[in-house]
């Protein structure tokens, strides 16, 4: 390891706290680009609009792709859109995060399976960051997806990639399978 | 008066440490510190909250107590974003767009008295400065939108032009009005003459019934110059996405945006200073209590002035969130047909208002 | 003038009351520029593509492309179970789930003749309104957004969480319900529900009004939307129009009132149509004032079925649900009010299978948006968008 | 028509409807079918369909101005493809009636009622992308939901899925 790669470690005091910086400003200000596709569209005007106000976390919409940091996928992925989707996902500036709403863009939904104009999965095309199941999932819910993306962005760093930061974020989370048993187990007593 | 006219930046101007002129870089830098402190706060922010009230939500409240430091975070994030060049935009016009802008929006903050001592130039012909040099947008916007090669940013850019060109006829003469009942184009002369101890009786919005009329011609106009609301056609997100910035990312889109926020405040000063007496204390002497003269001075002229654009800013944003947005040609109809024989005729009138009533 | 316009291709016309613009073009070689609006455009309402052949502001021709949307319900239909498809049709109209959801169960119990129980009928008539009045929020708010005022659009979706609120107590879910089953509900109605809706209709009476006062009292409002995109009453049917559209046009015809079901001609309610006052008949303006108007008249209905509706005294929800679907051989067409018009479902049934032969929806939004076209001949690019707006589409229904 | 049986009052107003068709095209048109959910006949003359479509709608006594629905349906047994379509008279009579229109299912044709009902405009566009069949007289014959390059039509009961679409795999 040279002595320039040493001080761009994730140890070194000064890096980090700009690191922490820059991070907070990313996941304060994250733009979605007001996309619907379908169904979950509604949800998500819903959650952008007075009663669940996603503007209290700086989640402000842009109608433009060149000005917003997140896709929200919001709805069923066809064929026909697809390529448009990729389309836009290349038009957003670096550093960008896909949310991925619903069921349908997350496997296909309810269309899985005789759905031969339906794309089974956004993440077919573009990578996908965070998913958020329901159909459709409600606004809680994409509140919840959306700080899941903004703990992402805590993970990330200089010299720390998309994957790593995915992988810091899965060993910060912890198995919930013996919580899970565990409520079981209570309730069963 | 007089003797303290311009004092702080005469003083400030003489000040050049070992040749270097210190001074009259601190006298550039002052506006443009105004201008990044009150877009970050008060603009930005307070459009946000402003708005948040108006529609029965909260606004920013994660970021910062009670989301104070959220426009810091977005300059922020907007400083790390990629910048992107569209492959088919016009390089040289794409990347001076944003430029021109802004530059277009800061200068006229040169002639723009922020108190009975501090002018950044003071001009002999400042108001007709201030009006040349705001149509200077123009020339950005058209080379933001035409360098995109986008057809929304290209929309936006014609649409902008057209506006702020024909606004800029009855904004002018409605100006020249108020210049009219001063009898200079110097920014600080216009407001020394509405200064008295009668406070707001002495500004020319109260000196002639017909003042009113240039007043609201100005103030009409100057939303569709600085594109707000119901005149935000150029920028029109449900017809033309994001209008003329469409393409812009990253930095280049805060840039516009400060502009923005920096130009709605340089007409929201203009006619405070115009028709409400700038930096001049409204309160008058009552008797023994000389509020007048307790509120007057350097630091009060600075205060007045800026809480005067602030109110004006106010009402823009309150018009932006309730009104819906006009169309094209009833823009132009509004502008060629109602405002301009509307500003001649109160020009015509205060000529002869100021002829025949002392 | 007249030299001006015997030039011919050059010159153009838009075809307004009182300013009439002449566009000439004799030494300039133009071209026109074709505009690609949407997939993701803020005013199509979801996946439209309008392709637009522009002359600066003049929309000269713009042609929909559809099927960004297209999930294949009707595939779907030929494969599941009469039961299963309920969930298909919310997501078809993702706005009035309930709606749909009644217009397929009309259609499936005219095929298999069924008697449905009177309370069911009440409670299916007071969801389907309140989720029409939710439907018609969203219409009038995001039709306030096309036009630029933002604030209207978020008072609409305030309100029409309550409503949402309301329907999830009831069943379950906030937007795509599976809440009518073919012969019966899913649940009856939690107790207190009556009380609850009773409450927000006297809630939300002055809140219409304020709505109102927003937009139709507002003069921007007006101009923008008077006399545009104005649709002619026998155009209007022979494009197959219907809903608040044909109304805006003037022709008094709602299925609630000329082709009842469920107990639709028990009911007192008035079929509101523009009176040619405030509007011209059959431009943006009417087709708004209808929508808000049937609002008010949805509220009445609501009013009146809980003030009729039976007890549950040995009331089940599932009594008439068949347990399997099975029609005898044989077609239908069945059809019910949707807040966007006449949702028909057309089925088809071998007499043997569990899944129908061929299910088709006529959907509303499809026929209506098929008359763009020619709705945005000579329009401006501001005026397009109004009349997208007012045509109120749901992606979800036109392409299914 | 059955003896003894009690028709419903949409039905017999239907079958008047029928009655005046039937005289100005007789056997170009079958018998009328009278059952209680969906009464209809079928133009056993296709290339007369246009011509039936425009006396129904014109008629002094039938007036059927409104074209509710248009469906394609595929019958894989009779080897043929098909389209019913409800029609209505609104406002005037409010009277309906289905009329079904067969033709072959390999390169088959109907002629259009585009330009009688705009309402057809649309559904014929779709009946073709989804079952293939093609109208004949069309103003715009294009697939309307698929997109233009798609393969197959989706709708007949012998579709399978093509395996990928611009190098997206289709099938889950």
């Amino acid at each position: 390891m040279g002595l320039l790669d040493a001080a761009v470690s994730r140890q070194n005091v000064l890096v980090t706290s700009v690191d922490s910086v820059l991070n907070w400003a990313r996941l304060s200000s994250l733009w979605p680009m007001g996309f619907g596709l379908a169904c979950c569209a509604i949800e998500m005007m819903a959650t952008n609009a007075s009663n669940y106000d996603l503007e209290r976390f700086g989640i402000f919409p842009r109608s433009s792709p060149r000005q917003s940091d997140l896709m929200i996928v919001a709805g069923t992925v066809t064929m026909k859109m697809a390529e448009r989707v990729v389309r836009l996902y290349e038009q957003m500036p670096e550093p960008r995060y896909v949310l991925s709403m619903g069921s349908c863009s997350n496997c296909g939904g309810p269309y899985w399976e005789h759905g031969y104009h339906v794309l089974k999965g956004v993440d077919r095309v573009i990578p996908v960051d965070v998913y958020v199941p329901g159909c459709p999932p409600r606004p809680e819910a994409l509140i919840g997806g959306l700080m899941k993306i903004q703990e992402l962005i805590r993970m990330e760093g200089l010299g720390i990639s998309r994957a790593d930061a995915l992988k810091k974020l899965a060993e910060a989370e912890g198995d919930p399978q013996p919580l899970i048993e565990e409520a079981r187990k209570q309730e069963t007593a | 008066m007089g003797n303290s006219l311009n004092a702080w930046s005469d003083a400030l101007a003489a000040f050049q440490p070992a040749g270097f002129p210190l001074g009259l870089l601190i006298i550039a830098v002052i506006p443009l510190v105004f201008i990044a402190v009150y877009a970050l706060t008060y603009g930005v922010y307070g459009e946000r909250k402003i708005s948040a009230f108006m529609q029965d939500r909260l606004g920013p409240m994660e970021v910062g107590k009670w989301g104070i430091l959220q426009t810091l975070a977005d300059i922020l994030k907007l400083l790390q974003k990629e910048d992107i060049v569209p492959t088919s935009a016009d390089k040289f016009l794409f990347v001076i767009g944003p430029g021109v802008l802004f530059v277009g929006s800061f200068l006229a903050f040169a002639v723009i008295p922020f108190g009975p001592a501090f002018i950044g130039a003071s001009l002999n012909v400042g108001l007709f400065f201030a009006i040349g040099i705001v149509a200077l947008e123009v020339v950005g916007i058209l080379a933001a939108g035409w360098g995109s090669n986008n057809k929304w940013s290209l929309y936006g850019a014609v649409r902008s032009v057209a506006q702020i060109v024909s606004y800029e006829i009855p904004a002018a003469i409605a100006l020249l009005c108020g210049a009219m009942m001063a009898g200079t184009l110097d920014m600080q002369q216009i407001n020394i003459l509405q200064s008295g101890t009668y406070g707001f009786a002495h500004f020319f919005l109260f000196q002639s019934p017909i003042a009113w009329l240039p007043f609201l011609i100005y103030f009409i106009a100057s939303l569709a110059e600085v594109n707000r609301a119901p005149f935000d056609i150029p920028e029109a997100e449900s017809e033309l996405v994001a209008g003329y910035f469409t393409e812009y990312s990253g930095m280049k889109f805060a840039v516009i945006f400060l502009a923005e926020y920096g130009s709605m405040f340089m007409v929201s000063a203009i006619i405070s200073i115009v028709f409400l007496g700038g930096w001049n204390s409204p309160l008058p002497n009552i008797g023994a209590f000389a509020l007048n003269d307790m509120t007057t001075g350097p630091v009060w002229g600075a205060f007045w002035i800026i809480s005067k654009g602030f109110f004006f800013i106010f009402v823009q944003m309150w018009l932006r969130w309730t009104l819906p947005r006009l169309r094209v040609d009833q823009l132009m109809y509004l502008c060629w047909k109602v405002l301009t024989p509307f500003a001649f005729v109160s020009f015509v009138l205060t000529a002869i208002w100021e002829i025949y009533v002392p | 003038m007249q030299e001006l316009d015997k030039a011919g291709q050059g010159s153009l016309r838009l075809s307004r009351k009182s300013d009439t613009i002449v566009v000439l073009e004799k030494d300039l070689s133009t071209e026109q520029m074709v505009l690609s609006m949407g997939p993701q455009h803020p005013s199509t309402h979801g996946v439209l593509r309008l392709e637009c052949l522009t002359d600066g502001e003049v929309v000269t021709e713009a042609e929909p492309y559809l099927g960004y949307l297209h999930r294949c319900f009707e595939k779907h239909c030929e494969h599941v179970d009469y039961p299963a498809i309920v969930p298909y049709t919310d997501r078809m109209d993702y706005l009035a789930g309930i709606n749909s959801e009644m217009a397929y169960c009309v259609a499936v119990e005219k095929l298999l003749d069924l008697e449905i129980p009177r309370r069911v009928e009440f409670i299916r008539v007071i969801v389907s309104e309140l989720n029409r009045i939710a439907s018609h929020l969203v219409a009038i708010g995001t039709y306030a957004i096309d036009l630029g005022a933002f604030t209207p659009f978020l008072f609409c979706f305030r309100d029409r969480e309550h409503i949402l609120n309301m329907l999830e107590w009831a069943t379950g879910a906030r937007m795509l319900y599976n809440y009518i089953w073919v012969g019966g509900l899913a649940y009856d109605v939690p107790a207190g529900f009556n009380e609850r809706v009773l409450e927000f209709v006297s809630y939300f009476r002055p809140k219409a009004l304020e709505l109102q006062q927003l937009l139709t009292e507002n003069e921007i409002f007006v101009k923008r939307t008077k006399g545009i995109g104005i649709m002619p009453a026998d155009v209007a049917i022979n494009y197959g129009w219907s809903g608040p559209m044909l109304r805006g046009s003037g022709v008094q015809w709602d299925i609630r009132r000329n082709d009842p079901y469920s107990i639709y001609p028990e009911l007192d309610f008035a079929v509101p149509v523009p009176d040619g006052k405030l509007s011209v008949v059959g431009d943006c303006l009417s087709r708004h004032l209808v929508r808000a108007l049937e609002i008010e008249e949805s509220l009445k209905i609501i009013e009146q079925c809980i003030d009729k509706m039976p007890g549950t005294e040995g009331f089940d929800p599932r009594a008439a649900v068949p347990k399997r679907v099975r029609p005898k051989a044989g077609e239908v067409y069945g059809r019910a009010e949707n807040p966007r018009g006449e949702l028909g479902f057309y089925i088809q049934s071998d007499g043997k299978s569990t899944s129908p032969l061929r299910c088709k929806a006529r959907s509303s939004c499809f026929v209506n948006l098929s008359a763009m076209k020619d709705l945005s001949r000579g329009q401006l690019i501001p005026d397009l968008v109004a009349i997208i707006g007012s045509l109120d589409i749901v992606l979800g229904e036109v392409d299914r | 028509m059955e003896e003894g049986k009690v028709l419903s009052n949409a039905v017999q107003e239907s079958g008047a409807a029928y009655g005046v068709i039937h005289e100005k095209f007789g056997e170009a048109i079958s018998a009328f079918d009278d059952n209680a959910t969906m009464p209809f006949f079928e133009v056993l003359d296709t290339a007369l369909w246009t011509d039936i479509a425009l006396f129904m709608r014109d008629h002094p006594k039938l007036k059927f101005n409104y074209m509710a629905c248009l469906s394609g349906v595929d019958y894989p047994e009779a080897g043929k493809l098909g389209i019913v379509v409800n029609l209505e008279s609104l406002g005037v009579f409010n009277h309906r009636i289905a009329v079904k229109v067969k033709c072959p299912r390999d390169g088959g044709s109907i002629p259009s009622v585009a330009g009688v009902w705009h309402t057809a405009n649309w559904h014929e566009r779709e009946a073709y992308d989804m079952l293939g069949m093609l109208f004949e007289g069309h103003p715009d014959m294009r697939r309307i939901l698929c997109p233009d390059d798609w393969e197959g039509w989706p709708l007949r009961k012998d579709y399978k899925v093509q395996e990928s679409y611009h190098g997206i795999t289709v099938p889950y």
